[in-house]
């Protein structure tokens, strides 16, 4: 499924939204093209330790935010910062996690916005269970469940989808197939003719979507919601989109990739395309173009002014929250700390 | 006096009260609807209560657990079924990682209140995965509360308490009590978590044990008090948290004591029962404290089950062994 | 797929193998059902602590050792006990682990069977390991792993699919869909289309079989052998067919299912077709069905002897096998049973 | 002199050492092949070896473990890579179901020479579920081989061992040791699996390490000389098997022992280490076992690991503790 070309040319396999719809949507892919580029300035200065960027794949992370009601849950993974920024969830908090202050920098249940998941497809299953029990209450929320195409082959992958299909809950599995898990390159993780055929082992509509054309994303993601909103339950959605940068800052790319393959993923670049369309429908000027980045900058200084920030952490933070009623062993184990740290200030 | 139940009949009335009082209680897993479970223990909950409060899952133990957290993040209190001790091994990361951790992952903002029920532990000539004692697994989890009752009263009493908890608790259930009928007073006052329990007082010796060791070591303490020896025995309940207080009270009144576990011994519950007992009173202990758990091995074939659990002569030998003499 | 109706008649979609293949393939299925017979007999005696039957899967049992050669390796359930005795192992051997006296009766080695597996769908990752390993060395082995409707669900049975395809590993998955996963129906364990649908999701085939219907299976399970061996890898077959008794003797199948589902079941007889069109074809007389009864009646004969002899199991081999070496605590751990076994000797 | 190398070129040559020696040695798990590892422990086997010595596979550890238990089963030595602590939790069923009880299930007629080598423990400042120690659910689980080298010459030669081995190693490699460089003599004596060594002789207090630990643990004996106490120093290296011999001959001659260990402490390898040394020096202790472990709470943020981690000064706190004086 495609509705813009790379060169930013209608396909007219289905019309485009409004002008004005798609020029917002413009807005936040270059906010969140902004934020990955800030993130990663941020590790090398030393700010942050690591950050997994979502370079290149903003189209998916601005439209699986987008398509989403307040009372729907988001359940994301370590490189969809982007995607809780567009949820909403500030920034400086959701980077939290990742200058080593906390394991979760925001308070998921503000904006639904599940904890970023690192064990690979297990948030696909609590994304059922929250599903599944938002329908028995009856209501009508509706669950976007993220993921890699490395997660496909995680066995908690298999039992989300098939649980979730059993149950007719309203989820939408949407899995960012940027052809890598860290080195491992698409081959070796599957060799079904797409990741979204998996979808015919589990009884659920299974749909491939160019993961660059922000417009076609957005339609397919949104159909998917409609559909688990209505009772019909899920459907697996796959973007075929590519990671621009290295697996985190750790990674050396060039190990299992070469230069050529990334330089022509960046001619399919999810920005140029709609900024191209848009340019061409006359919607975009030099002066919104400029408005734009202007935003984009607002938010990358906050970012900047909220990391500059040092927040001290209270070692009674490693005890705090364990239980919601400390055990004795804690509060023992948590007064011995306290000694500790007294005869070391002392 | 109350009625007599067997523990699955006790535990079933839990449910089933819990069920009553409060809509957010689900029940799921294998087998626990139509069928009510292959112990009975989830018997009519679907007929009584409906498919979206007691319902079959597919076959995936990660996926019953997995959904459970979700649920739990949800607004629900889920009380999940591994159909045997072995069978929840499949769900391992996402009770170690994310059961255990959500908590505290997201300061205390998203609490988990589940409940993960497992027949437990051996004696009943199961085939091979079908007797494992699992709880050193989970009690060494930071984050877990895990819970073995050892009467029928308990079951009742402790799976209420443990489907109030505001965190995830698993729940073990000594399958080879299952069918012994108790009293059990229904409405007797809710045990609290994290309390042990002296099930027997002792002047001599002081026997500590938990969920299906609690029975052989009241037969022993009755067998030595023939024997005239007067061991006590604790009945912990509450593996996390632990109740240092009851234990090392009795341990340091009597001087001896002998922990009784199933698993094996290796970095196991018995083994931090030892230790724990013996940094509190060591100056207090006249032996070093024994323990008699099963053999190092995995759960052996039915034929040769009674070698490897600890029973009541095994007892008895150890504290006989607790150094009543000097050495000759 | 389907060669030969319930009524026996042939459906003409493939020819039918020769009459004294059939005919073997017949007596085979005679022996396993006097099998299934036997070892519920054995445990209403007290013989056998429990038997997860068979009966009315024959000709799954029967087919899936028949289609393969020496070298092959089988890895069976729980369930399969026949078809381990159709591979040729010793069914006293194989019964030993239902009497509680060891977890394993045979020698997997011997012909090439690994043991039952009980944790649902593990064994078809030990499957694709072997197969793959016998393909690293340049063998042309191929390995047979059977699951059930139920183990489908389970993430082992995903990775071991996806494992299995991405290496073209030459192993062969066989589902037999009995519709029950002890009480839980088909219809709660997957909504897709079929079970053999789950292969497009990895890229292998599927194919969809009558599993009561023995040349079917045969034909489909010896294609699927072959394509392992040739090197174009692993294979989803589902067999369509029905468990006959409760899930073992523990179990009560009144619970979930009504006694017409069982006798519509007991019309799709894999035995009764097959010797309908024997007879029908002239090949199978009442002589030859006397000889047929006989042999099983021996097999049976031969099972009850063994079994009446009660092994003694020596304490000692609670330590024996754990490590090539014992590890000095076992070795100490024996010492102190031995002492223990003594005491109550003397 | 040997070379110096780090203990991540210390397992990169025992692998290509043991690959060289035998074809049946292959290894794999998530990128071990072209990119070498996340941590380049497996740095050019694949270009050395070839695609079928040392390969990726998709990402899913159960299958992995599950499809090295098949191909030890058949033949090979496979080595395989969790690519962290936590990661392996998936796999934890093949680990416990299969892994450990292969070869009992089957009275030893097939055995799983494989090896899993699992990037172990903290200090790295890694986000959550990168700094987990395991350790204690392996070793409680009969059947399998615990080791955990704590220099780079027994990371070499343990690794050897281990994959001659012909049970089932469970392989921790402390990552925070992973960097730094010390002579390994490659072609030193392979050390047996299943002996301790004595790194730091001492007569007044015996700490006893492994893996992570063992620096800390030496690190603080050096600070006690300063201050005037002669501390000894065990690493373990191998936890299963145990080697009660040479632990208990140390803490018998110095008769006050202290355990260190990151995991937290509840039913823990340390636990079971302070046990088994009570009961079998209980009339040398001049003070009981002191456990200096990981607190009972998920391995914290980078910014709390500090607090989190036994270091030095904790270490001397609880030799300070051994009840060196009367009290008073
Ligand atoms: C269960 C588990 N195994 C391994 C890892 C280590 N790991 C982190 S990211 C990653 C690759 C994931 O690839 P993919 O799913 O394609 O997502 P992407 O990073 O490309 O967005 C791996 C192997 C993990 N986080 N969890
Ligand atoms: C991992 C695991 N979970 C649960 C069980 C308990 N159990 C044994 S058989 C069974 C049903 C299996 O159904 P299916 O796969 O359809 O095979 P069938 O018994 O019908 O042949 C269950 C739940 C198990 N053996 N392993
Ligand atoms: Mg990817
Ligand atoms: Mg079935």
């Amino acid at each position: 499924m495609r509705l813009l070309g790379h060169d930013g040319e209608p396909t007219g396999s289905a019309p485009l939204p409004a002008p004005d719809v798609l020029l917002d949507g413009y807005r936040r892919l270059v906010a969140a093209r902004r934020l990955n580029e800030q993130a990663q300035a941020l590790v090398r200065q030393g700010r942050l330790a690591v950050y997994p960027s979502s370079r290149g794949q903003e189209a998916c992370q601005v439209a699986c935010a987008a398509v989403l009601e307040e009372r729907d849950w988001l359940f994301p993974t370590y490189r969809d910062t982007a995607a809780i920024v567009a949820r909403g969830v500030d920034p400086v908090e959701v980077l939290t996690m990742l200058r080593g202050d906390w394991h979760c920098g925001y308070d998921p249940r503000e904006r639904r916005t599940a904890p970023q998941a690192t064990p690979l497809a297990t948030q696909l299953l609590h994304a059922v269970g929250v599903g599944h029990a938002a329908r028995l209450r009856g209501e009508d929320t509706v669950v976007m469940a993220l993921c890699g195409d490395g997660a496909t082959s995680e066995g908690d992958f298999h039992e989300a989808c098939n649980f979730a299909a059993v149950f007719a809950a309203p989820v939408v599995f949407f899995v960012q197939n940027n052809k890598y898990a860290i080195s491992v390159p698409l081959a070796r993780q599957s060799v079904a003719p797409s990741l979204a055929a998996k979808a015919d082992g589990y009884g659920m509509p299974g749909v491939l979507v160019d993961g660059n054309d922000l417009p076609a994303v957005t339609r397919v993601l949104a159909e998917a919601v409609a559909r688990a909103r209505s009772g019909d339950g899920p459907t697996l959605v796959e973007a075929d989109t590519y990671r621009m940068d290295a697996h985190t800052n750790a990674d050396d790319a060039t190990r299992y990739r070469t230069e050529d393959e990334v330089t022509g993923w960046g001619e399919r670049d999810p920005l140029t395309r709609v900024r191209t369309y848009l340019t061409g429908a006359g919607v975009l000027d030099e002066t919104g173009e400029r408005e734009i980045t202007a935003a984009s900058e607002d938010m990358a200084a906050q970012v900047r002014r909220g990391l500059a920030v040092e927040a001290p952490v209270d070692p009674d933070e490693l005890f705090a929250h364990v239980y919601a009623t400390p055990t004795p062993q804690l509060t023992s184990q948590r007064a011995s700390l306290r000694a500790e740290l007294e005869d070391e200030d002392s | 006096m109350a009625p007599k139940m067997s523990m699955a009949a006790a535990i079933n009335a839990a449910l089933r009260d819990a069920m009553a009082a409060d809509d957010a209680v689900v029940v799921f897993g294998e087998d626990v609807g139509p069928l009510g479970g292959v112990f009975r223990v989830t018997d009519g909950l679907t007929r009584d209560f409906g498919e979206g409060r007691c319902f079959d899952t597919p076959l995936a133990e990660a996926g019953i657990v997995g959904m459970a957290v979700g649920m739990a993040m949800n607004g629900m209190r889920p009380v999940v079924e591994m159909q045997f001790d072995a069978f929840a091994f499949p769900a391992f990361e996402q009770i170690t990682s994310h059961v255990a951790k959500t908590a505290n992952r997201t300061r205390g903002r998203v609490r988990l209140p589940l409940v993960i029920r497992i027949p437990y532990a051996g004696g009943i000539g199961g085939v091979e995965h079908h007797c494992d004692s699992s709880e050193a697994y989970y009690a060494h989890t930071p984050g877990l509360t895990v819970l073995a009752p050892a009467t029928n009263a308990d079951a009742y009493g402790l799976l209420r308490a443990a489907i109030e908890y505001p965190d995830p608790v698993v729940f073990l259930e000594p399958k080879k009590l299952y069918f012994a009928k108790e009293e059990v007073d229904v409405a007797a006052e809710v045990p609290p978590i994290g309390r042990a329990v002296v099930r027997r007082a002792g002047r001599d010796a002081t026997l500590i044990a938990y969920g299906p060791s609690v029975p052989p070591a009241l037969a022993a303490a009755e067998q030595a008090a023939v024997e005239g020896r007067d061991v006590g025995v604790v009945d912990l309940r509450s593996i996390v948290p632990f109740d240092d207080e009851t234990v090392c009270a009795e341990v340091r009144s009597t001087g001896r004591a002998v922990v009784v576990a199933e698993a094996p011994g290796f970095a196991s519950v018995a083994s931090e029962i030892a230790a724990r007992v013996t940094e509190r009173c060591f100056h207090h202990l006249e032996a070093p404290v024994h323990r008699v758990t099963g053999f190092d091995v995995p759960y052996p074939a039915p034929k040769l089950e009674r070698h490897f659990l600890p029973g009541v002569d095994r007892i008895l030998d150890a504290v006989d062994e607790l150094q009543w003499q000097d050495a000759a």
